[in-house]
């Protein structure tokens, strides 16, 4: 019965959207309002990669609104693998059922979490120039921190700084929206000069938003890896 | 310029109290309610505005078709006004009545929550939308499983399986809007949508409908809604169900009148609030156990009303359909905030339990009484005006299907009065277990309610308090190129 | 009718319909949420393959006199980047609940949960 | 073009491979694969921004607290 109702709900699906998409033909120009920012997005927002024009100058209200989808996420994962503290498991919190690894295993991602710290850095920065931006930079970095929790046993991460950081950033960003309505009358309004093209120093405050959003992604990303390993799976 | 601060006062508040909470974990607990009180305040001053002209404002410096932009016209500021009056009320009443660590975190939720909410309302980008529905979503399915307890877990497992297909269906309809229209901005689809393929067209509606169904409840897409909101804690429900669900409808009727100018489905859509409503009823009706699963299924009753008022493709259907909405969210928020600390007190959500308690606290006995009254549709309270507004709409189209579907409403309501009368019977007129007083509510549940209770019978006894609004609301949802022209008008 | 490869679009629209169908017929938790992850990124699949142009270069300016009536749109692009990241955050709250639900009734068997019959 | 279709038929492959698994830990490595193709994918279509984000987000960091998830439960489904 239910595997019917699967398959006929598919089925239907299935249909409509190939008949939906027939009229959508595939590779077709059927560009409104993206020409307009092919044509003005370099001048309107001085970034070079055009996503990242879009992303955080023409639609920014739903970046905003998707570090905050991130947020409320790392902050459902804090409430659900915290159990309630009971007063003798506590130390037993810290047990890990894995075997230690090795001493290069060890040493490796030592040696690599800086690099790797780096790259993320160096991915948001030039996210307005090249391919790359906040939420691919902010991912690389919480692999970094993922890599330091398989490599090392004892690893802890301290949660106060990583909260510090998520909501300086977002601060950051609304503020940075809030100074743009101030200033041109418009949230999220681009109030810094855009620089001359290429340089890292250009694209106003897309540079900043984008240093934001790197790190609070970094910051909220990296929680939610350590909250789930910190997680005991029952009382 | 003011009516950003709307948007952008949630979201730093949502920021702020993680930082406000390592100095002070007592302060960070009342900036959902500073933050509410606020935005109720910059509300209601732009409301003279507004009802002449909406006021369309661009993000970004960029005007309609280009930016994102909001519009805040009579419908959606009257919504964000519902919206941050629950929301304060909630808020204050979470600052006691949430026990469970960590505090800071549920705060939080909420906060983001009700921002998704007036993001909704006043977005007038769809995957804006998308966006602040991702949010208020994600944020009910943490609230929801908030007390971590089993009911909680799986309640909002459940919630957000079937939310996230929802979602992502919602977002298949909006990549067909796009390659259809080209663009993102509803307005500007609504403007091209005209003569696109009929196929596509149907498609695009039905996923998006399909979309925000789920969290409006809508019949076969509503077995969520009573695990979640008898098992989140009563604040929460009181959030849900006065809120976040009406959001949803309220983005279903959005989608239909305004992005696709829908008529020729309305009458499926009041034939399915309709199947909503007596199957609401009905299993309310059954409930003999649990008051707070009573409560959902009435929700999911109400909601099915409210369809079926928007499905009357007319202004005054449309009224008919946002005032019942609004004395459902006040009515419905009353009884779960009240329900919250009685289920507290007592110490089990059983309805038996309850027995001889309206003798026991008489302030919130009466206060409950009022809420069902209005809910059941007796006069002198505004659930009375509502459903009168929606059986004079629904007769005014002459047409023998709604004055079908009204027999129907009408049959709903004699088993909505049974069940809520045994409930009244049970609260007042059956002898009690055990004897001895129960102790009041505590001040910051029994303020809210009485606000609620009074605001129920004010608007009750005169309606005009807030019809001119939601005439204007309805004139702006069903005028569908005046909402066009107003936003790519403004170019 | 098609011009082009719709290669992509049968796909996307594969990838949507696996992932449905794990939701759907799957009795282990674990299991809905690879289902769903698996129809998220089927429906990015079809933003993106929706904003694509034959022979057009990504929308990113190499020089500065590169033209850029030859970029493909942005805008899904820009949606994607979004749904992505939305995706990873119901991901993880919803392992986070799964390992909730393990906790409480040692399996995550949709069948053997009380109330998670749908 | 024929790339095209090898990729897109070797991640339904790997799609379906994810459905039949007994086992979550080989269901979640094929997931990655998806993610991963459908990363070549988006570099195909001229979207090199996608493809970072879901080779970093989708088959990186998504499988990792899969794979985090699935020890704290059960490894197989039954």
């Amino acid at each position: 019965m239910r595997a019917f109702v699967s398959f006929s709900v598919l089925a239907l699906i299935v249909v409509g959207l190939a008949l939906s998409l027939s009229h959508v033909p595939f590779g077709k120009d059927r560009m409104q309002v993206a020409n307009y920012y092919l044509d003005h997005g370099v001048a309107d927002t001085g970034a070079t990669n055009l996503v990242t024009a879009v992303v955080l100058n023409y639609r920014a209200l739903d970046t905003l609104g998707e570090v905050t989808v991130l947020f409320i996420a790392s902050l459902g994962l804090g409430v659900f693998l915290s159990w309630p503290k009971k007063k003798e498991g506590t130390q037993e919190e810290g047990k890990r059922e894995l075997p230690e690894a090795s001493l290069i295993v060890r040493r490796g991602s030592q040696f690599l979490f800086p690099l790797i710290i780096l790259f993320g850095g160096y991915i948001f920065l030039h996210g307005h120039l090249t391919p790359g931006g906040g939420f691919q930079g902010g991912s690389v970095i919480a692999s970094a921190f993922l890599l330091m929790f398989l490599g090392n046993n004892a690893y802890r991460l301290r949660h106060t700084p990583l909260t510090v950081t998520e909501s300086l950033a977002g601060i950051t960003f609304v503020v940075v929206g809030l100074i743009g309505l101030g200033v041109g009358g418009y949230f999220l309004n681009n109030f810094l000069p855009k620089g001359s093209m290429f340089s890292l120093f250009s694209a106003g405050v897309i540079p900043i938003l984008y240093s934001a959003i790197g790190l609070k992604v970094g910051a909220e990303l990296s929680g939610i890896v350590a909250n789930m390993f910190e997680s005991r799976s029952e009382r | 310029m003011v009516a950003t601060l709307l948007i952008a006062l949630p979201f730093l508040g949502a920021f702020l109290i993680p930082l406000v909470a390592l100095a002070s974990k007592k302060l960070s607990h009342y900036i959902p309610a500073v933050v509410m009180l606020t935005n109720l305040g910059i509300a209601l001053s732009l409301l003279p505005q507004v009802m002449n002209a909406p006021i369309v404002i661009s993000l970004s410096g960029w005007s309609a078709p280009i930016a994102i932009n909001f519009v805040v016209g009579p419908l959606g500021l009257g919504l964000a006004i519902l919206i941050s009056f629950i929301g304060f009320l909630v808020s204050v009443y979470g600052i006691s009545y949430i026990h469970e660590e960590p505090k800071e975190k549920y705060h939080m939720l909420v906060l983001t929550l009700l921002t998704g909410a007036t993001g909704m309302v006043l977005t007038g980008d769809i995957f804006n939308l998308f966006v602040f529905f991702e949010i208020l979503s994600l944020s009910s399915y943490a609230l929801t499983g908030y007390n971590r307890d089993r009911g909680g877990t799986e309640a909002a497992i459940k919630y957000l399986i079937q939310g996230s297909i929802g979602s992502s269906f919602i977002l298949i309809g909006i990549a067909l809007l796009y390659g259809m229209t080209g663009t993102l901005n509803m307005a500007d689809i609504a403007a091209h949508v005209a003569g696109a393929d009929p196929t596509l067209l149907f498609m695009a509606m039905s996923l998006l409908i399909v979309g925000f169904g789920v969290e409006a409840a809508i019949f076969p897409l509503n077995a969520w809604l009573p695990d979640a909101h008898s098992s989140a804690p009563s604040s929460v429900s009181a959030i849900l169900s006065g809120i976040a669900i009406e959001t949803g409808a309220y983005a279903v009727a959005r989608i239909v009148y305004t992005v696709f100018d829908g008529h020729g489905i309305m009458l499926v859509l009041s034939i399915l609030g309709v199947i909503t409503l007596l199957i609401g009823e009905m299993s309310a009706f059954r409930q003999k156990d649990d008051i707070k699963r009573l409560l959902a299924y009435s929700s999911v009753g109400q909601m099915g009303l409210i369809m079926l008022a928007f499905g009357i493709a007319s202004d005054a259907g449309v009224f008919a359909a946002l005032f019942q909405l609004v004395s459902h969210t006040l009515a419905k928020a009353l009884l779960f905030l009240a329900s919250g600390y009685i289920i507290y007190r007592v110490g089990s959500k059983k309805l038996s339990a309850l027995a001889g308690l309206g003798r026991k606290m008489p302030f919130t006995g009466a206060m409950i009484a009022v809420a069902v009254l209005s809910l059941v549709g007796v006069p002198p309270f505004a659930g009375f005006m509502s459903k009168f507004s929606i059986v004079r709409a629904a007769l005014a189209q002459h047409s023998a299907s709604y004055t079908g579907l009204i027999v129907l409403v009408l049959v709903a309501t004699v088993i909505e009065v049974g069940y809520f009368m045994k409930l009244l019977q049970i609260l007042f007129f059956t002898e009690a277990e055990t004897e001895g007083r129960v102790k009041e509510l505590p001040l910051s549940a029994l303020i809210p309610i009485t606000i609620l209770a009074a605001l129920i019978i004010a608007i009750g006894v005169y309606p005009h308090m807030i019809s001119t609004v939601l005439q204007h609301a309805a004139s702006g949802l069903v005028q569908r190129s005046a909402y066009i022209q107003s936003v790519l008008g403004a170019l | 009718m098609t011009t082009g490869n719709p290669m992509m679009y049968v796909g996307a629209v594969g990838l949507i319909m696996i992932g449905l169908f794990t939701v759907l017929s799957k009795r282990n938790l674990i299991k809905i949420i690879v289902g769903l992850t698996l129809l998220d990124t089927g429906v990015n699949l079809l933003l993106v393959a929706i904003g694509y142009i034959h022979n057009r270069t990504a929308p990113i300016l190499t020089q500065a006199h590169a033209d850029p009536s030859k970029m493909v749109d942005p805008v899904p692009q820009a949606l994607v980047l979004t749904a992505i990241v939305i995706g990873l955050g119901v991901t993880a709250l919803a392992l986070a609940l799964a390992i909730r639900v393990y906790g409480h009734y040692k399996t995550l068997d949709t069948r053997k949960i009380r109330g998670l019959k749908w | 073009m024929i790339y095209i279709a090898i990729l897109t038929v070797a991640m339904l492959i790997a799609g379906l491979a994810a459905y039949f698994f007994r086992d979550l830990i080989a269901a979640v490595v094929a997931c990655a694969a998806v993610s991963l193709i459908a990363s070549v994918l988006f570099y195909l279509l001229q979207a090199p921004d996608v493809a970072m984000a879901e080779a970093a987000i989708g088959a990186g960091l998504t499988t990792a607290i899969f794979v985090i998830a699935i020890r704290k439960t059960g490894r197989y489904e039954k």
